[in-house]
Formats: structure tokens, sequence, C-alpha cells
């Protein structure tokens, strides 16, 4: 096949790629904008949701049911993270917050598997993981239907949150959160409630990205290592920008596709796997803060 | 298993065990009588714990089976201790310290199902007399019983395995000659347990003129698109799937399904040949092969009258009934009739009938392991395992594999007999790598 | 009542600046010392030094690196597994290609690649700080592992890509037997604890915690950033590599890169931050209370539960209580369980007389 | 307030100019902080710089020991010419200071923190630390007498073990002077050392300031709100408005300095 589009289809597939990257590091940017916890268990969420969900259905329930269902536990579990780890740990270092969080991940690993079991199961979305058979017969390039379909539902789902933020209320008092915890505080905005509202979210949107991820490669234990795909999407973004993670995700997704193909045969092949966290490191030296961080101004 | 002296001297520092341990007595206090013990070094958490709990409650099942059916061997109950290692060298290690010994029992033999774990204990069964099998994974050169002599990578080695993956390929390409020229991909997680069987792939490529694509996968390996394209780009006419963990396999299906490549030219390393390798790709599975050590059914006598007799009394250990049967819980019952095979050889050859055995007569019984057609019609397990027998100089024995094909619900032998690695070209592989070990280690190869 | 400074007077500087300026504490380190070397080898069971022992003086040196890089130059870290590895291979190369290697020399040597690749991978802490760094620094976790695991020179292209440790022998004498080794990796952890101690209350710890605490003012003392948190990150790595190539020697014989895992670095840094950041003791009872904890765990509930209850769900349940106990406790204790001992100790100084 | 000031003849007779300012202008992104300042402090004195809230004095100050960068100018220290200096190189040459809102290290002991403020004096490497070889030794004992010293004038000896994070603000603008002494400056530069305390500190600091040019001869300069103070302690005055120089000299001409005081003492204060 012509090398250039050969080259475009690694491109594609890439950045395809890098949108189910950026859905998973979605869900660290909001918790982290709004309450400053780097909170790791995001991995672990993704794991839970998918796999309750997938539990739900086998128990007779319809996706129309189970869905909701689902929708309300991630909430519910959400809630509690914030009620039971975070608050009392409101005003603690950041390590022992990001340290609190990772015990967390035990914790929701471990209920997952106590309460699903440990059986690999697998989640039929309706749709095929094969190519767009128009775009395969007349371009040629092999694009899956599902990443296409991952591509929308993350474009949609971000496309509602940044409603959200911008146009309701909820959403004004979040940025007012996320700007200045103290100054939010005063003028009247109930904090903790906001913090749970964001975790909710978060459960949430972990929830649309085990889905999604669960479809592709199966609902299993191997879910939480997305996790591990986000991090270095988070530090080219930069923490606190949700446009941030989409593009960061797209850039990650791209680069670390072309350097496998290209770059990895050179060197024996498999670099997906720190890539992206070289590439993020160069990245920092240019810009401490982020593709779309706040600059950090640091006054004497 | 606790030292009371210590928990006193270490008081302050790990009070918290030492009281464990005192918790712990009454349950050592139960063995009493004639009993064989085994340690299970289980891992029932984790990205792998699908394969462990089948692995191990297969191996769990068929050891209550002999016990409940024949009241263990010529009398000596079958007791085992088990320990949750999460794949993971560290706790894998601090399991075999612990299940070393059990009140006045000791552990003969060691089956952690994780390379990490089998490396991490390789240096210390000497000293402790126990038998280390590695069930199709760990050292291939382990197979060299001279300088191995508690290693055992019965029954057949990685290195076995490719070789008889290439065989039974080129028997459908018809016939060696017809390889050359074509192209093989080798897809395997970057990992040494990827990496293992190229010596073989490579050697075979030269020798019989196809080309080899080696296209490593980063661990967890939930992301192959780039590999994909790359197996596209390069046209290859098979590829020889070489992952682990149910992530890697069933992504490794659905990226072929893709890019169009046909299931049917997949061909899986047996970890990457089970039911929960194929489930969560759904269709896109149909038609993908596997190579196996075991292959899967319930249509075995044994597997049959394991179901009725353990479960039926409500005794089984799969917390979900319906897995019995499948590739790991199957691979379990076999490992489980490798020990008590070894305890019946190890009583016959140390003429200690209805007695507990020792390390050494352990070692002994597991070499003089020897699968007769007829033995193998005894224990209703034909075409289970095949027929093979051990010797001091082998630790392998078979070396052979049935490849096995998906058809959407159930795994299919499609090869009715075993298909047979090179095993002249593999001993010799084995002896050379085994006697570099030797060499670095130290070690005077035993003679044979 | 026998906890007591009184009558306890410093006449000089050197005095005040002693590592236990109490008696009480210094004849009970002593103590622990002599149990620590003359009693445990004696009574110790094999699975108490091979087990537990053994891994735990090893982690202690590991998380002592970690203290000095996160604790008390304040740069957070997540390669320390890697430099572990670094230093594994380095030792079981510098012992395959130089024949007459003496351990000790090796053991230092491998410490030493560990320093250098370390402050390779510190570099990016002159430009990031906080969790931008700790995330930068998963690179040199996968990285490391990756080159070791890919390139096969490292492991004297063994097929199963696997490295066997040489047997250690110093000066003629093997140490082979679990007590050998304890008393080797017991000694080594010691001495290298001491060093470290040094360096904490001395000049050196002083700039690394006024890099940590403001940084802008330790510039316009003239302290040089760079210069200071490149050697935080060379130190460090060194304790890391030499705990590493222990790991290997003295702990488990066989690894393969790939056991040095990302789970691995998070628990050293549990093991720190549970113990007590920038403390030298928080790091060995950090060590303690994260590589015993999941044991005593999943000990005890084979005992209570082990024959009842199916395993698969005593294995998840430690999971669980696991993580929980960790999170309880940053919350009951924040500030680590070194400073749990120095509140029992303030308190034991008033006793039986509270104020 | 009233300070006996200079009473007995100094012991350190004011000499030539030891920093010269000349044609300082610093900018951020478009906001000017300084435009065109020039001004000379003398050895030994005490300078003070006024102003309102911005006009750019602890700009100024950031750009004499170089942790702010000029666009344009350049600063002579003892004659020698810098275009560019770094905070590092002023503390080499001499150059020590105390920040608007306090910089202390707050993990550490009071002690530690002034320990640390003498680290340039410091020349052991840390491998003569960790195995305590005679210099690293000999330079610790050292270090310690010298902390204890300015313990001792300042003093705080009884908070000596006390880590800084628990002691009232008082006391760690007190601290953060010892640390500063504790480098032996020719030139200190103090940001507000009053700012926020009560009477009865405020005449404490005093003191230590006047003590300490008195005693090591330090040169001084400082910047402070309350009027009363600076006129009482300063030798010479300089007093800047949104970043221009609208004044210079001694308190009583600045006093009556007309620019001075529509700008500064006209509004309330």
């Amino acid at each position: 096949m012509a090398g250039f589009q050969f080259f475009l289809e690694v491109l594609v597939t890439g950045l395809l790629s890098g949108v189910m990257y950026a859905l998973v590091a979605l869900g660290f940017v909001l918790i982290y904008k709004a309450s400053g916890v780097f909170n790791f268990a995001q991995g672990a969420m993704v794991f839970f949701a998918a796999l309750s969900f997938v539990g739900f259905m086998e128990l007779g329930a319809p996706f129309w049911l189970a869905l909701p269902i689902t929708v309300g536990l991630m909430a519910l579990l959400g809630v509690g993270i914030e009620r039971f780890v975070l608050r009392p740990l409101v005003n603690q270092h950041e390590i022992t917050l990001l340290m609190a969080t990772i015990g967390l991940t035990f914790v929701i690993e471990g209920l997952a598997q106590l309460v699903w079991g440990v059986e690999v199961r697998r989640l039929d979305l309706g749709i095929k993981d094969q190519p767009l058979p128009w775009l395969a017969d007349n371009t040629g390039l092999f694009i899956s239907q599902i990443d296409i379909f991952a591509a929308v539902v993350a474009g949609v789902l971000v496309a509602t949150l940044a409603l959200v933020f911008s146009r309701t209320k909820i959403g004004r008092a979040l940025r007012a959160v996320a700007d200045d915890h103290a100054a939010a505080l005063s003028i009247g905005i109930p904090l903790k409630r906001i913090w749970a509202l964001v975790w909710a979210i978060a459960g949430v949107v972990a929830l649309v990205a085990g889905m999604l991820w669960g479809a592709r490669s199966g609902v299993q234990f191997a879910l939480v290592f997305v996790a591990l795909k986000a991090l270095p999407v988070l530090i080219i973004g930069g923490f606190t920008s949700v446009p941030g993670v989409i593009v960061a995700g797209l850039i990650v997704g791209a680069a670390e596709k072309l350097a496998e193909v290209y770059i990895g045969p050179m060197v024996g092949g498999g670099i997906e796997s720190w890539f992206p966290y070289v590439l993020a490191i160069l990245f920092l030296l240019v810009r401490p803060e982020g593709l779309f961080g706040e600059k950090i101004i640091r006054r004497v | 298993m606790f030292d009371d002296g210590i928990s006193r001297s270490l008081r302050g520092l790990v009070a918290a065990v030492a009281v464990a341990a005192a918790t712990l007595v009454p349950a050592l206090a139960q063995a009493q009588g004639k009993e064989q013990y085994f340690g299970i070094p289980s891992y029932r958490v984790g990205p792998f714990a699908a394969g462990g709990t089948g692995f191990f409650g297969g191996i769990i099942d068929y050891l209550q089976y002999v016990n409940m059916k024949e009241g263990g061997v010529n009398g000596v109950q079958m007791v085992w201790a088990e320990c949750e290692t999460e794949y993971n060298a560290a706790r894998g290690v601090e399991c075999y310290q612990r299940l070393l010994k059990k009140g006045d029992l000791q552990m003969h033999i060691f089956e952690p199902l994780a390379t990490p774990i089998a490396y991490g204990v390789l240096n210390r069964v000497d000293d402790d007399k126990v038998v280390l099998t590695q069930y199709g994974y760990g050292r291939s050169d382990a197979a060299d019983g001279r300088v191995f002599p508690w290693v055992f990578s019965t029954m057949t080695s990685y290195w076995s395995q490719a070789s008889a993956i290439l065989n039974w390929i080129s028997t459908k390409e018809g016939g060696v000659d017809k390889m050359k020229g074509k192209k093989i991909a080798h897809l395997h997680l970057d990992s040494a347990f990827g990496r293992e069987p190229l010596p073989v792939l490579r050697r075979l490529a030269k020798d019989w003129g196809f080309e080899l694509i080696e296209i490593p996968v980063a661990a967890p390996g939930i992301e192959q698109q780039a590999q994909w394209l790359r197996i596209r780009q390069e046209r290859a006419d098979w590829v020889i799937s070489w992952g682990f963990g149910a992530g890697m396999n069933s992504t490794a299906i659905n990226s072929a399904a893709r890019i169009n490549f046909p299931r049917e030219k997949m061909v899986g390393v047996w970890w990457a040949g089970s039911e929960e390798d194929v489930l969560p790709a759904g269709d896109a599975a149909k038609g993908y092969f596997a190579a196996a050590n075991v292959p899967s059914g319930k249509q075995f006598p044994l597997v049959q009258d394991i179901e009725k007799v353990v479960y039926g009394a409500g005794k089984g250990n799969l917390s979900d009934p319906k897995r019995i049967g499948n590739i790991y819980w199957n691979r379990g019952v076999t490992a489980g009739i490798f020990w008590v095979e070894a305890v019946r050889n190890g009583q016959r050859i140390a003429n200690k009938r209805g007695q507990m055995l020792n390390g050494d007569e352990m070692r002994l019984g597991f070499e003089a392991l020897n699968l007769t057609p007829a033995r193998l019609k005894e224990l209703g397990i034909e075409g289970m395992l095949p027929s093979f027998k051990l010797s001091c100089a082998d630790h392998e024995g078979a070396g052979v594999v049935k490849i096995i094909q998906w058809d959407g619900a159930k795994w299919n032998s499609v090869t009715p007999d075993w298909v047979s690695s090179d095993r002249k070209m593999i001993r010799e592989m084995v002896e050379e790598s085994a006697a570099k070990y030797a060499a670095e280690q130290k070690i005077t190869p035993r003679k044979c | 009542m026998f906890y007591r400074e009184a009558g306890q007077f410093r006449t000089s500087y050197g005095q005040d600046g002693q590592i236990f300026p109490l008696r009480q504490d210094r004849w009970a380190m002593l103590a622990l010392l002599a149990a620590a070397v003359l009693v445990v080898p004696m009574v110790a069971s094999d699975y108490w030094l091979r087990a537990l022992l053994i891994p735990w003086l090893i982690f202690s040196l590991v998380a002592l690196g970690q203290n000095i890089l996160t604790g008390y130059a304040g740069q957070l870290s997540l390669g320390s597994a890697g430099f572990m590895a670094v230093g594994a291979f380095a030792c079981y190369n510098f012992m395959l290609r130089v024949d007459g290697m003496p351990f000790l020399v090796a053991l230092v040597l491998s410490g030493l690649c560990a320093a250098a690749v370390g402050m390779a991978f510190g570099l990016p802490s002159l430009r990031i700080r906080g969790l931008y760094l700790a995330v930068a620094t998963l690179a040199a976790q996968f990285f490391i592992v990756w080159a070791l695991d890919k390139f096969g020179w490292f492991k004297n292209n063994d097929p199963s890509g696997v490295i066997t440790a040489q047997p250690i022998v110093i000066l003629g004498m093997g140490f082979n037997t679990p007590q050998e080794k304890y008393l080797l990796v017991l000694g080594i952890v010691v001495v290298l604890a001491l060093l470290a101690k040094n360096m904490a209350r001395g000049a050196t710890g002083r700039a690394w915690m006024a890099v940590r605490d403001m940084d802008v003012a330790a510039e316009v003392m003239g302290l040089p950033l760079m210069r200071t948190k490149l050697q935080a990150f060379a130190i460090s790595s060194f304790y890391c590599g030499v705990g590493g190539a222990l790991f290997a020697f003295a702990y488990l014989g066989t690894v393969e890169p790939s056991a040095f895992t990302i789970d691995m670095s998070f628990r050293i840094l549990f093991m720190i931050i549970i113990g007590g950041v920038g403390t030298i003791l928080g790091s060995f009872l950090g060590a303690g209370f994260i590589l015993l904890l999941p044991i005593f765990l999943s000990v005890l509930f084979h005992a209570v539960a082990g024959k009842t209850v199916d395993a698969s769900i005593t294995s998840a349940v430690e999971l669980i209580v696991f993580g929980a106990l960790i999170i309880v406790f940053l919350i009951v204790e924040p500030h680590g369980l070194a400073r749990l001992w120095q509140l029992t100790k303030e308190r034991l100084r008033l006793w039986p007389f509270p104020h | 307030m009233t300070v006996q000031l200079h009473a007995h003849a100094r012991a350190f007779p004011i000499g030539g100019p030891i920093v010269e300012v000349h044609d300082i202008s610093l900018n951020f992104g478009g906001v000017k902080a300084l435009t065109k300042i020039s001004f000379d402090v003398r050895e030994h004195e005490v300078r003070a710089i006024i102003g309102p809230n911005g006009a750019g004095k602890s700009s100024m100050l950031n750009v004499i020991n170089g942790v702010y960068r000029p666009q344009a100018g350049s600063i002579v220290l003892r004659g020698e010419r810098l275009a560019a200096m770094t905070p590092r190189r002023a503390a080499h040459m001499g150059i020590a200071r105390t920040f608007q809102n306090i910089a202390l290290f707050k993990g550490m002991t009071v002690l530690d923190n002034i320990m640390a403020g003498s680290n340039l004096r410091m020349h052991a490497n840390f491998l003569e630390v960790a195995f305590r070889l005679p210099r690293a030794l000999r330079e610790a004992r050292e270090c310690r007498e010298a902390a204890e010293e300015i313990i001792e004038f300042l003093e705080i000896e009884h908070i000596r073990k006390t880590p800084v994070g628990r002691l009232p603000y008082g006391l760690q603008k007190r601290v953060e002077l010892g640390r500063a002494l504790a480098a032996t400056p020719q030139v200190l530069l103090l940001d507000e050392p009053m700012a926020g305390m009560n009477i009865e500190e405020k005449q404490d600091m005093c003191r230590f300031i006047l003590d300490v040019n008195d005693h090591y001869g330090t040169t001084v300069i400082l910047i402070e709100h309350d009027m009363g103070v600076v006129m009482d302690i300063s030798d010479r005055v300089v007093v800047l408005d949104y970043g221009k120089k609208i004044g210079d000299g001694t308190p009583e001409e600045v006093r009556s300095n007309q620019d001075v005081i529509d700008a500064y003492l006209g509004v309330a204060h």
C-alpha cells in the first residue's frame, strides 16, 4: 500500500486512540480542577464502572436499565469517596492525597473482584469493532467503527461538560471553586456539595470510558492500566484544562503510534510503554505548566 | 512455621504477624495421620486471576477427588494450604517460604504458574528439596535434568511449543518446502516470555526459508493498533500470537478483525488459548487457532467423574461450576494428576507404600512420571494428555501440543492427535543453553 | 519515670548534635543492634529470615533513598523501582564480566551506576515540580525496565531474559545461608543508614531541606538549586541501586527486569509516607508496615477463614482491607509512624507526671 | 516613637558608594514596574526605600540581588559593574536579604534556619559530611557557634529548637533577619522588616537593625511603610512612586520635598 496512505492510516488510528486516552484523562482533570486531588483511582473506577455495568446486564437488567443503575452506583461511589476519604484529608499535602487515592485503588479493585468475580466478560454495545466498509472500499483506510463511535461520544461528553460548566449555575460555582477555594467559600458556595458533585461526575465519566474501552478489549482487570495511558496526556495537557487533555490526548495517541511504527523497528519495538512519557518530559521542559495549564507565577 | 523465639525478639516490629501466627496454630494442629502435603501458591486477584482461579481450582479439585474417590494414595490423604501471590515475585517468595512447612509437614512440590515467582525460588529449591514444576512456562532449558535436577519444564516447553506450532502451520501450507518465502509475524508481549521462542523461530526461519517478522507489544497490550497496521503493511501470511493476559489476547483478535486479517491465520500460544482470552472478542474470535497443552471440554471420563463426585458433594473449588472443563481448569486437573502420579511412583520406588514421602523421594517419583496410553485410559483422560515419560536427563517429556480452534462458543481440537515438535533440534538447543547456565553458575551437571 | 533527660546536660555543641542525645536512646539502640546481630540469627526461622527480615531490610534501604529525595529534598519521584533495577543488573554484569571482582566493590559500583542514571532522570526536576515531576519520573520507571528487558547484553543473552545472581563471596567467605545473607544485608543497611543520618543532620541535609521548603530563599542565600537537587537524585538513586543489587543477590537470586514494577515504586513511596517523610526511622517503620501488613493480613485471613471461606473471597478482602488501612492511617496520622513514635516518647518524658 | 539615634560616634563612619543603581528599568509584560531609577548606597549607611503600595519598592530590592532581571540599566557593586545579577552571585558578593512575606524554611528549626544561612562558608562536600571527616566537623562546629552568637544577639535562645512554622509572626521576622545575618553580609536588604508588628516588636526590630549596622558595620537597605521608623533610623531615603524616583536625600530633605508630600505623605497612611 502507498507509503503516504499508510502514514495517514497510522495517524488517524493514533488520533482515535488518543481520544480514548483523553476520555480517561478527563476524569482526572475534573477532580483535580475542583478539589486539587490527583485521583489515581480513576483507572480503578473505570474498571469498576464497566464491570458493574456488565454485571447488572448479566443479572438480567436490559441495557436501558443497567445504564442508569450503574450511573447511580458510580455517582454514589464518587460521593462516598469524597465524604469518607477526601473530606477527612482536606488541607493535607498533595502527596498524602495522591497516596490516599492509590490506597483507594486497592479498595476499589478488591471490591470489584469481590462483588463481580474475576471472570473476563465481553461488552457488546451493538457497534462492530470492524472497519467502516464504505471508508475501506473508497479510501482504503481501515478505521474501526467503534473508534469513530468512541470519538463521537467523547466529543459529545466534552461538549456537554463544557456547556454545564459555562452555562449552568453549578458550573459557575464549579469554576469559582477551581479558581480559589477560600473565595468560593466566602461568597457562600457549598464547597463540600460541589466536591461531591464533581466526584459523581468523574464517576460517570469513568463509566463512559469503561464502556468504550470494555467494548474494545473486554471488561477485565487490564482496564485499570488505562490510567497509565492517561498520565502523559495529563502532563502535556495540564492537570486543570479540559480542552488541554483532549488536544494532548490526540498528540500522545498520534505520536505514540507513529513512533511505534516508524521508530519502533529501529530499536526493537515496544516503545509505546515509555515513549509518551519521554514526549511529556520534553514537552514539560518547554512548557512546565502544560499545554493549557495556568502559568505559575511565583512571587517573592 | 512461625518461630516463637523470633516473635519475642522482634515483638516491637512485627508483633502483628506474631499474633496471626498464634491464631494460625490451631489450623495446623489438625495435621495428623498419614498425609502428603502440598503448598498451593494461587493468585485469585489481579490481571491474571481468571487463569489463576481456574488452574489452581483444578489442582485442588483433583486432590479433593483423589481423597474422596479412593481415600488418597494408598491411604495417604492429600492435604494442602493456599497462599495468595498476586502473580508477584516478592509475594510469591514469601508464599513459598510460608508454605514450605505446615506444622511438621513439608512441601515437596511447588507450581506457581507464574514465571517471575518460579525464577524467584529457582535458587532455593535445591536446598529445600522442593520439586519446582513449570507447567508450560519458565526456563525452556530446565528440560535438561542433569543441570536442573529439581526443576521440571514438564510436559512441553516454550521452545517445543514454537516448533510444534510451525510444524502444524507447515502441514497447513502443504509441507515444509511450501514455507519458503512465506511471512510469519511473531506478535509477542514485549517481555522475556514473549522473546523466549525467538531462538527457535529464527532458526527455523533460516532452515525453512520463511520470513520472520518480530512485532513486540508493550505490556499490558490493550493497545495494538500500530502493531497490526504493520502486520497488514507487511502482508503477513500467519500471525503467531504470543500474548499473556486476557487483555492482550482479546485485543489481538479484535485488532485483527479491525484490519480484516483472517482469524484462521492466527495461532495463539497456550496462554492465548483459553476461554477467557477469546470471550471478550466475541464473534471476532471465530476461527482463531491456539496451541494447547491440554484441550478443553467435559468429554473426558475423569472430568465428568470429578463433577459428579466432588461438585456433587458440594466440595468443588470453582465458585462458578460452569467453568468445569474449560482450559485453565482442565490444565489444573492434569497438573494435579502429575502430583498424584509422582506420589504413587515415589511410594513404589522408595517402597513406602501408604507413607509420606520426603523431598528426594518425591523428586524421584516425579522423574519416574510415565503416562502410558494404558495409564491414560485408566485415569480416564485419553486425549486430554499425551502419552509421555520423564527421565533423569529429560525433564520435559512430551514436547507436543494440540491445535484447537474457537467456534464462537467453545474450543474444538482440530488435530485429533498431538502435533510434535522437532525434538532433536530442541534438545540440542536445550543442552547448549543449559550448559551455558551451568558454566555461569559453576554447576557440575550430574551423570544420568 | 525511667525515660527522663533530667540530669543529662549537654556541655558542648558536639554532644548536642548527637544522633541520640538521650542516654536511654543510645542504650536502646545498641541493645537493638546487638539483638539483631546476635539473637536474631540464632532464633529466627528460615521463613523469617528469607521471607520477612531480608526483604524488610532491603526495602528499608530503598525507602531511605526515596526519603532522601522526596522527604528531605522535596522532589516527588516514582522511579525508585527503575533505579533498583539499574543497580541489580549493573551488579550482575560487574560480577559477570570482571572476574575477581569483589562483591562489595561491585555493590558500590552498581550504586554509582544507579546514581548516574538517577541524575539523568533528575534533570527535569530543574524545571518541573510536584506531581508533574512525579509523573515525569515514571518515564525512568518504564524506560529503564524496557531497556534492560530489550537488550540481551544486560542479561548475558540468557534465552529466558533473566539474570541469576552469582554466589556472594567476600574475602573468601561465602554468604549462602539465610543467616549469613541476613547479617550481610544488615551490616550494609546499618552503615548506609548511619551515613544517611549524618548527611541529613549535617550541612548537606540543611541544603536539601532549604530547597524543599523555600527554593527562592535558598537561592538567594547562595545555594545552587541545580546542584543540590541533582545531588539528592544521585544519592537517593545510589541507595536504590544498592538496594536493588541486594534485592537480586541476597533475596531473589534470579530476577527478570519486569520484576521491578511500577507497583513496587508506588509501594516504596507508600513506605515513606506511612513511615514518616523526612525521617530516617520512618523509612524502616514504613518499609515494615507496607511489606508486612499484606502478609499479616493473608496469614490472619487464612487462619480465621482459610478453611471455611473461598480463597478468592479472602484474597479480595485482603486487598480491600490493605487499601482501607492505608487510607485510615493517612487520615489518622498524616505525619507517619515516626511522628507517632516521637509523640509517645515525648509523653514518656513526662510520665508519670503529666503537666 | 523615638529611638536613640546614632547618639555615639559611629564605629563605622559612612564611606564611599558600595551599591550604585544606574537607570534601572524593569517591566513585566508591558507593565512598567521601574523606570530609569538611579541612586547609590554608601558603605555602612542605613538606606531606606519608601513609597506607596505598588511603587516598585520590592521590585527594586529584587533587582539589586538579582531575583528580577532589569530590561535596562546596570548595578555597580563595590565599583564592579554588573549588567546581569543573579541571586547566587549577589549572595557570593556579600548581599543578604529578608522577604516581604516571610520566606523561612518552614520545616526546619530556628537553629537550622540560621545555620542554613551560613551555607556559603560550608566547603565540605556530602561525603565529608556523611563520614564526619575533620573539615566537616570543624565547619559544623563553627557554623553552630556563629549561629548561637546570632541567636543570643537576637534574644531568641528560648526558641532555638522550635520549628519556625510554630512561631508567631514577629518572631519569624526576627529569625529571618538572623538567617540573613548568618551569611555575615556586607549589604543587608530588608523588605518591610516591621510590617504587621506591634510597637514593642517594632522597637526591638529597630534596635536590632541599628545594632547590626553599628556592631558589624553592615550596610542596610530597607523598605518600610512606617514613616516614623524610616525617618528615625535611616541616614538617607529614596522615594519611589509608580516606579519613578521622586525624591532622594536625608529624612529632613525628603520630608520637605514637595513632590514627596503630594505623592506620599499627602495621602493618608
